[in-house]
């Protein structure tokens, strides 16, 4: 049997090397583009003296170089000047802007998600209705967001940047974020899948000819698994930000690397990849928590003596 | 869902549903907003120097004010800055005297300093601007002799000196004396300029305030500037009231924006014509007979019609077919030259027989081996004439050619476009927009550098070309740059390193309560100041 | 067999799918599905049948190879856990673990960024994200397995004489690893055709060249953009652009659940 | 000789047939019913109701239940063709009986405790059921586990730490903590070798005499029961045959 420790070890480990290996990899990327990466950033149609702006930009003096002052910048909270997304505008501002509207609509898609896994592992989601979720499910994303986005407008025009318009599109983003592409449908079925495998093992059987709760016994058990899932449904929505973001135009993280891709504006990817990625760590970091809790939770035991040391019982 | 009372609102009415009527309730809130219009795109920059897309010039046009421009209303050279303009040194220098009164939208008094801020700072070689690099080779210099007068030297002596110095001022306070303007400066969010408004630009779109000053007295008080790419969205937005304007309609949406009372269609001269480039210097093409033949195998009608949605024999058409590189109310277009509307195939086969082409299995060969065009377009082509590649290609496939079909990015066509790199294609489907002046040197001429041929697409080399541009650069009088041009025309529509297709208008759209809404050619705003909303 | 016969009929159409969309034929514009050819015609009268067929043709090559590499990275999971090896586990889980908290938009977007513009397609970006999707695959595999009895089973089995080759080939993957392999591909066949339907939509939406396909052939996504006016408006009759373009996906989504199930049920 | 548990004929149907008809089991204090017969015959069925669970439909019915120690109350009263809703409230009617009045050891017993809780927890848990709390809970563990002869640090032991023999043991420690009146063994020699089967079995017997309780013992091994058990019940399908 492995080490209990071993899995979240490894997941705090990879939480760690994550929001380094990301802009490694990006800053790779902008040197195996061929072509000069100022001149990538800036066509010489926008902007003349190309090596000026490479030497401004810590574009001169190769990857290792860009990296390493780009990090100690980060470091310090100072990501630079956005190139071509918000021409001037400094990286910083962007992702004080995004990173909270980011947040708080993956919080919010995640509660029709959470309401629904906490329905079908209690019952209280029948599993006939499951068919009906997967049809929803199967419409796109796209098409959900469009729709949000045409009626945002019409409804709107041009106060379609006020405080009430955009909390409209979190509303909206965060339902077809919810539902679409199939994420309630995965989460109702993926938590009923769990729970019911965790039933049908004996012990609970038992608990219940012993006067326990079946749930109070399984939920521990289940909760790495619940973690891990629910750490893949996290993602899963963060992934899905990027169309629903662009196509309802909320300002968040989504939007950002997909303007800053398309743009090749690589301050901003650089930046917006690294901050996926730093939600991204600490998802992981709380799934090895809840795993180092439970491991913990699950050891605890009355402090009974013999006088022999208490050692745990090795199987015979 | 209700059934329509008859007689009330068209049954159709009744599918928009709850979006269009909670769109107009809406609308009755929007009294006393500000004046609201969309663009397909945001600015990138409201640094003038960095302007690159049309919406940057026709945001700045708000911002800026231009030490000389156009007027709107009868083309005559004109200033708010400037008032009094005299050549000195023999025609080698300008010497302006500033009105009185102007103010930056910071508060500070415009002076001759900025005036010199603005010419060192395009010549500082750290200001890494292409706009600003067109100036060095005109600019020399500049000296404050006083608060309101400024000398600014030329390079050499030019005949239209004033259109020399159509570049927007910039003020020296705000860059601290530092000369070398970056394109990621604050400056670009958050400029401050002399021009009728304030402008603000943010993540999702500009805001512009009205600023009274010595020489604009604006009357609309607040403007704002959003993006929506989907032109059905845009104009659905209008009939709503959501927003008051939109900047350009598509031709598909000009129908539904005509029969509206509320609403006015208003054209807007881009002077821009759009064209298939060649690659003279790849495979069959560089045979002329051979392009010759590409140009008869076109049928720009049909194109028209299944593109833009130009019916044959429609009145009033917002596309026009060209012969050469100029659009038809300009005094360089050569009428002599005949355009070619429908094609003509016995024609093309007759050509590209004689340029030794076979015809086997029916696609083209060319030294044996079949002819496959790789065709691009810049991507941003399709909202205006949607399907345009695809139609395209369909016409060359009929006539017997084989052929490949790519968008080509805003960006790529910056980067490897318009510098000559894109060796890879054979045709690329392409718009040209004449900037302040109407130049077509750059597009032509022999690539040397940065000098001359600069946006020349695929390197095309005519000496004979060559000499009549040379020719039109010396002329002295408007009449010999003309007849420079008509003879360009003429070689160009026979030598076909474009083939010409047409100018199509751009039009705006906004609600009848915008008035005096004069639209200046290129930089729009120009009249501002006289428009009108109530 | 239903699934069978509609991935049938799906490859067909794919690999009947003309390279270019045929010549327009202005009579038959936005003709319904009743006019003429199934699914009906686009604005200038080209069917609509050859616009699904090249969405097929897009998505469902790169989707079946990205349902491959999931399914064989499933079957490695699965396998390793049986070794029963910690050391293998931890590693296995280390490198699963990086590439899993990857946000995977981030690294389809910069792998986008990474092609040449001559050879876009949806093949790396559907590789891509297999590889991302696998670790999850492998860890669900592998707790298949764990639940098996892992190393145990496979002695077990060895006690009872089979060969390697058919423990690990018929006992653990075709008997018992097969209806999570079977499920984590056909999900990540689905999710590919989101994916391209996705991106396809933005570009197109951006007026930009797509990142998934050449230009010259359609995507469903296509199929889409025509279609969503008419929702809004009366005078664009395209319903069935829309119909058609959402029945696609439907059917590649019923094709993935109906693999599911046959897998679970025998 | 006091009646702990008064089962009177019990009928149990399931969809496809009937499990049990006129079942009568009487346990009593301080000795050993053992009710056996061959599989498929009814015996958890049985086991099951006598404890309030009854989990097929349409379920129960026919019978009584009773516990003559807590009073007279008929616990099968009004529940007999209720359908689901009226297994339900049995469920929650008995619900404290279960792991307090009533305990159950059950076979194989390596899967059925949770794998998730350390055997002194669960013990812990147990004890926690009991009427009036004793003096000191980590005392109860102990002696427990000496009882059934574990060691005292099998208390911070998980299941899956625990070899067959020892599971068992905890088990039944776990199911005596809570100090019950009725011990239900279902099969307890199910898994184990023969002289493990042996020493389990006369541990149950002496655990269970030594406090006093009901003992019911669900088993096919015919040895086992001729040598402990004071009352038998034998099933055969539908048909009881009281010996």
């Amino acid at each position: 049997m492995t080490a209990w420790w071993i899995r979240p070890g490894v997941r705090l480990i990879a939480a760690i090397i994550l929001p380094l290996v990301v802009p490694a990899i990006i800053t790779l990327l902008i040197w195996a583009l061929p072509g000069d990466p100022a001149e990538i950033i800036c066509p010489p149609e926008t902007c003349g003296g190309t090596a000026e702006l490479a030497a401004r930009w810590n574009l001169d003096a190769g990857a290792w170089n860009f990296f390493r002052a780009w990090m100690g910048d980060a470091a310090a909270g100072e990501f630079g000047r956005s190139w071509r997304v918000e021409q001037g505008l400094p990286v910083r501002d962007l992702l004080d802007e995004s990173i909270p509207t980011t947040l708080m609509l993956v919080l919010a898609a995640l509660v029709p998600l959470v309401l629904g896994a906490v329905g079908s592992a209690t019952g209280l989601i029948p599993p006939r209705a499951d068919g009906g979720f997967h049809t929803v499910g199967l419409v796109p994303a796209v098409v959900f967001a469009l729709l949000g986005a045409a009626y945002v407008e019409l409804e709107y025009g041009a106060q379609s940047f006020l405080p009430g318009a955009n909390r409209l599109r979190l509303v909206l983003g965060a339902l077809v974020l919810g539902l679409a592409d199939g994420a309630f449908a995965a989460a109702v079925s993926g938590v009923r899948g769990l729970f019911a495998a965790e039933r049908d093992q004996r012990y609970v059987g038992i608990a219940l000819l012993r006067g326990e709760r079946p749930l109070a016994n399984m939920l521990p058990n289940v909760a790495p698994a619940l973690a891990g899932q629910l750490r893949a449904r996290v993602l899963h929505l963060l992934s899905g930000t990027v169309v629903v973001e662009v196509v309802l135009r909320i300002n968040g993280l989504g939007d950002l690397l997909w303007a800053g891709t398309l743009l090749q504006d690589f301050g901003v990817v650089l930046a917006a990849a690294t901050a996926f990625a730093l939600v991204s760590a600490v998802l992981l970091v709380i799934q090895a928590l809840v795993e180092i809790a439970v491991a913990m939770w699950v050891r605890r035991a009355p402090t009974v003596r013999d006088g022999a040391a208490a050692s745990p019982v090795v199987a015979a | 869902m209700n059934r329509p009372t008859p007689g009330s609102t068209p049954p159709s009415a009744d599918r928009r549903g709850v979006l269009l009527a909670l769109g107009i309730a809406s609308a009755a809130l929007l009294a006393g907003a500000p004046l609201s219009f969309y663009e397909e795109q945001l600015p990138g920059t409201l640094s003038p120097l960095y302007a690159s897309s049309m919406a940057d010039h026709r945001a700045q046009e708000l911002v800026f004010d231009r030490l000389f421009f156009h007027s709107a209303i009868d083309n005559r050279m004109m200033s708010r800055l400037v008032e009094k303009g005299e050549l000195a040194d023999g025609g080698k220098s300008y010497r302006v005297t500033l009105k009185p009164g102007l103010k930056w939208h910071s508060g500070t008094a415009v002076t001759s300093k900025d005036v010199c801020f603005t010419v060192s700072a395009m010549l500082d070689p750290g200001t890494t601007s292409p706009i600003a690099e067109g100036y060095r080779g005109v600019l020399a210099g500049c000296d404050a002799t006083t608060p309101q007068v400024a000398t600014i030297r030329f390079t050499k002596v030019f005949h239209n000196p004033q259109e020399r110095l159509m570049f927007s001022l910039l003020p020296a306070e705000k860059f601290a004396g530092k000369t070398a303007i970056v394109p990621d400066d604050d400056f670009s969010q958050h400029p401050i300029g002399s021009g009728p408004f304030k402008g603000n630009k943010g993540r999702r779109g500009v805001t512009f305030e009205a600023y009274a000053n010595a020489h604009h007295a604006p009357t609309i008080p607040q403007m704002s500037l959003q993006e929506v790419q989907d032109p059905l969205v845009q104009v659905k937005t209008l009939q709503s009231n959501g927003v008051q304007g939109i900047i350009a309609v598509p031709p598909p949406y000009r129908p539904d924006v005509s029969a509206s009372d509320d609403l006015q269609l208003k054209s807007y001269d881009l002077r821009s014509w759009w064209f298939i480039g060649v690659n003279t210097k790849k495979g069959a093409l560089v045979e002329r007979k051979v392009r010759q033949a590409l140009d008869l195998v076109l049928d720009r009608s049909d194109l028209r019609q299944f593109t833009v949605g130009v019916k044959p024999g429609e009145q009033n058409s917002p596309c026009e077919f060209i012969s050469g590189p100029f659009v038809q109310s300009s005094p360089f277009y050569n009428r002599q030259v005949p355009v070619k509307e429908k094609s003509d195939r016995a024609a093309a086969t007759k050509l590209l027989n004689e340029a030794g082409l076979t015809q086997i299995g029916g696609r083209w060969h060319y030294k044996g081996t079949p002819v496959t065009l790789n065709i691009g377009m810049m991507a941003s082509l399709d909202v205006e004439a949607p399907d345009l590649l695809t139609q395209v290609g369909n016409q060359l496939s009929a006539a017997g050619f084989d052929r490949q079909e790519s968008k080509v990015s805003a960006d790529d066509w910056a980067r490897k476009v318009v510098t000559g790199k894109a060796s890879e294609f054979d045709l690329l489907i392409g718009k040209w927009s004449f900037g302040l002046v109407e130049e077509v040197n750059d597009l032509f001429q022999t690539r040397s550098g940065t000098t001359t041929g600069a946006r020349n697409v695929f390197n095309y080399s005519n000496s004979g070309a060559d000499q009549l541009m040379v020719e039109y650069n010396q002329s002295r009088t408007d009449t010999a740059a003309y007849d420079a041009y008509h003879k360009l025309h003429r070689a160009l529509a026979e030598d076909l390193p474009y083939l010409f297709l047409w100018k199509l208008d751009t039009k705006s759209a906004w609600r009848t309560e915008v008035r005096g809404n004069v639209i200046a050619p290129f930089n729009y705003w120009t009249e501002v100041d006289g428009w009108k909303f109530q | 067999m239903l699934a069978l016969g509609a991935f049938a009929l799906l490859a067909v159409a794919a690999f009947a799918a003309p390279a270019h969309l045929v010549e327009p034929e202005p009579s038959r514009s936005f003709a319904g599905p009743l006019d003429a050819w199934p699914f009906g015609a686009d604005r200038a009268g080209r069917p609509l049948l050859e616009y699904a067929q090249q969405g097929a043709r897009v998505v469902l090559g790169p989707a079946l190879v990205a349902g491959c590499v999931v399914a064989a990275s499933s079957v490695a999971g699965g396998l390793l856990r049986c070794v029963g090896d910690p050391r293998v586990d931890a590693a296995v889980q280390g490198v699963g673990e990086v590439l899993g908290a990857l946000p995977r938009m981030v690294v389809i977007l910069v792998t986008a960024l990474l092609i040449p513009s001559t050879s876009r397609g949806l093949l790396p970006l559907a590789v891509a994200w297999a590889v991302l999707a696998s670790p999850g695959a492998m860890d669900e595999a592998a707790a298949v397995a764990e639940r098996l009895g892992g190393a145990r089973f496979v002695e077990a089995l060895r006690a009872h004489g089979f060969s390697w080759t058919r423990i690990f080939l018929f006992h653990v993957v075709a008997l018992n690893l097969r209806p999570v392999v079977v499920r984590q591909a056909a999900e990540v066949v689905t999710q590919v055709t989101f994916l391209e339907l996705g991106l396809s939509y933005l570009a197109v939406q951006d007026a930009q060249a797509s990142f998934t396909h050449p230009d010259s052939l359609k995507s469903w996504a296509d199929l889409l953009y025509m279609g969503y006016p008419s929702i809004v408006l009366d005078d664009i009759p395209t319903e069935h652009a829309l119909w058609t373009g959402l029945a696609m996906v439907a059917l590649v989504t019923a094709i993935a659940k109906f693999a599911t199930s046959a897998a679970r049920a025998r | 000789m006091s009646v702990l548990l008064e089962v009177r004929g019990l009928g149990v149907r399931s969809t496809e047939r009937t499990l049990v008809e006129g079942v009568n089991v009487t346990v009593f204090g301080g000795e050993v019913t053992a009710l056996c017969g061959p599989s498929g015959s009814g015996k958890s069925v049985t086991a099951r109701a006598a404890m309030g669970v009854v989990d097929v439909e349409p379920g129960l019915f026919s019978g009584s239940l009773k516990f003559p120690e807590t009073g007279n109350r008929d616990w099968f009263a009004g529940v007999a063709h209720g359908g689901q809703r009226a297994h339900a409230r049995l469920l929650a009617d008995t619900a404290s009986l279960r792991g307090g009045y009533l305990s159950y050891s059950p076979q194989a017993a390596s899967s059925a405790l949770n794998p998730g809780r350390t055997i002194g927890r669960q013990m812990e848990m147990s004890v926690a059921r009991r009427k009036t709390a004793p003096t000191s809970v980590t005392e109860t563990i102990r002696g427990l586990l000496a009882e059934v002869g574990l060691p005292a640090r099998a208390a911070s032991a998980l299941p899956g730490e625990l070899s067959g023999g020892q599971c068992q043991r905890a088990a039944l420690a776990v199911a005596m903590a809570s100090d019950p009146r009725v011990l239900i063994a279902d099969e307890p020699e199910t898994g184990l070798d023969p002289v493990l089967r042996r020493q389990v079995v006369e541990l149950l017997l002496d655990v269970g005499k030594a406090h006093g309780c009901g003992i019911l013992l669900i088993s096919h091994h015919e040895d086992t029961i001729d040598r402990i058990a004071e009352h038998v019940v034998r099933l055969r399908g539908p048909a009881e045959v009281a010996a």
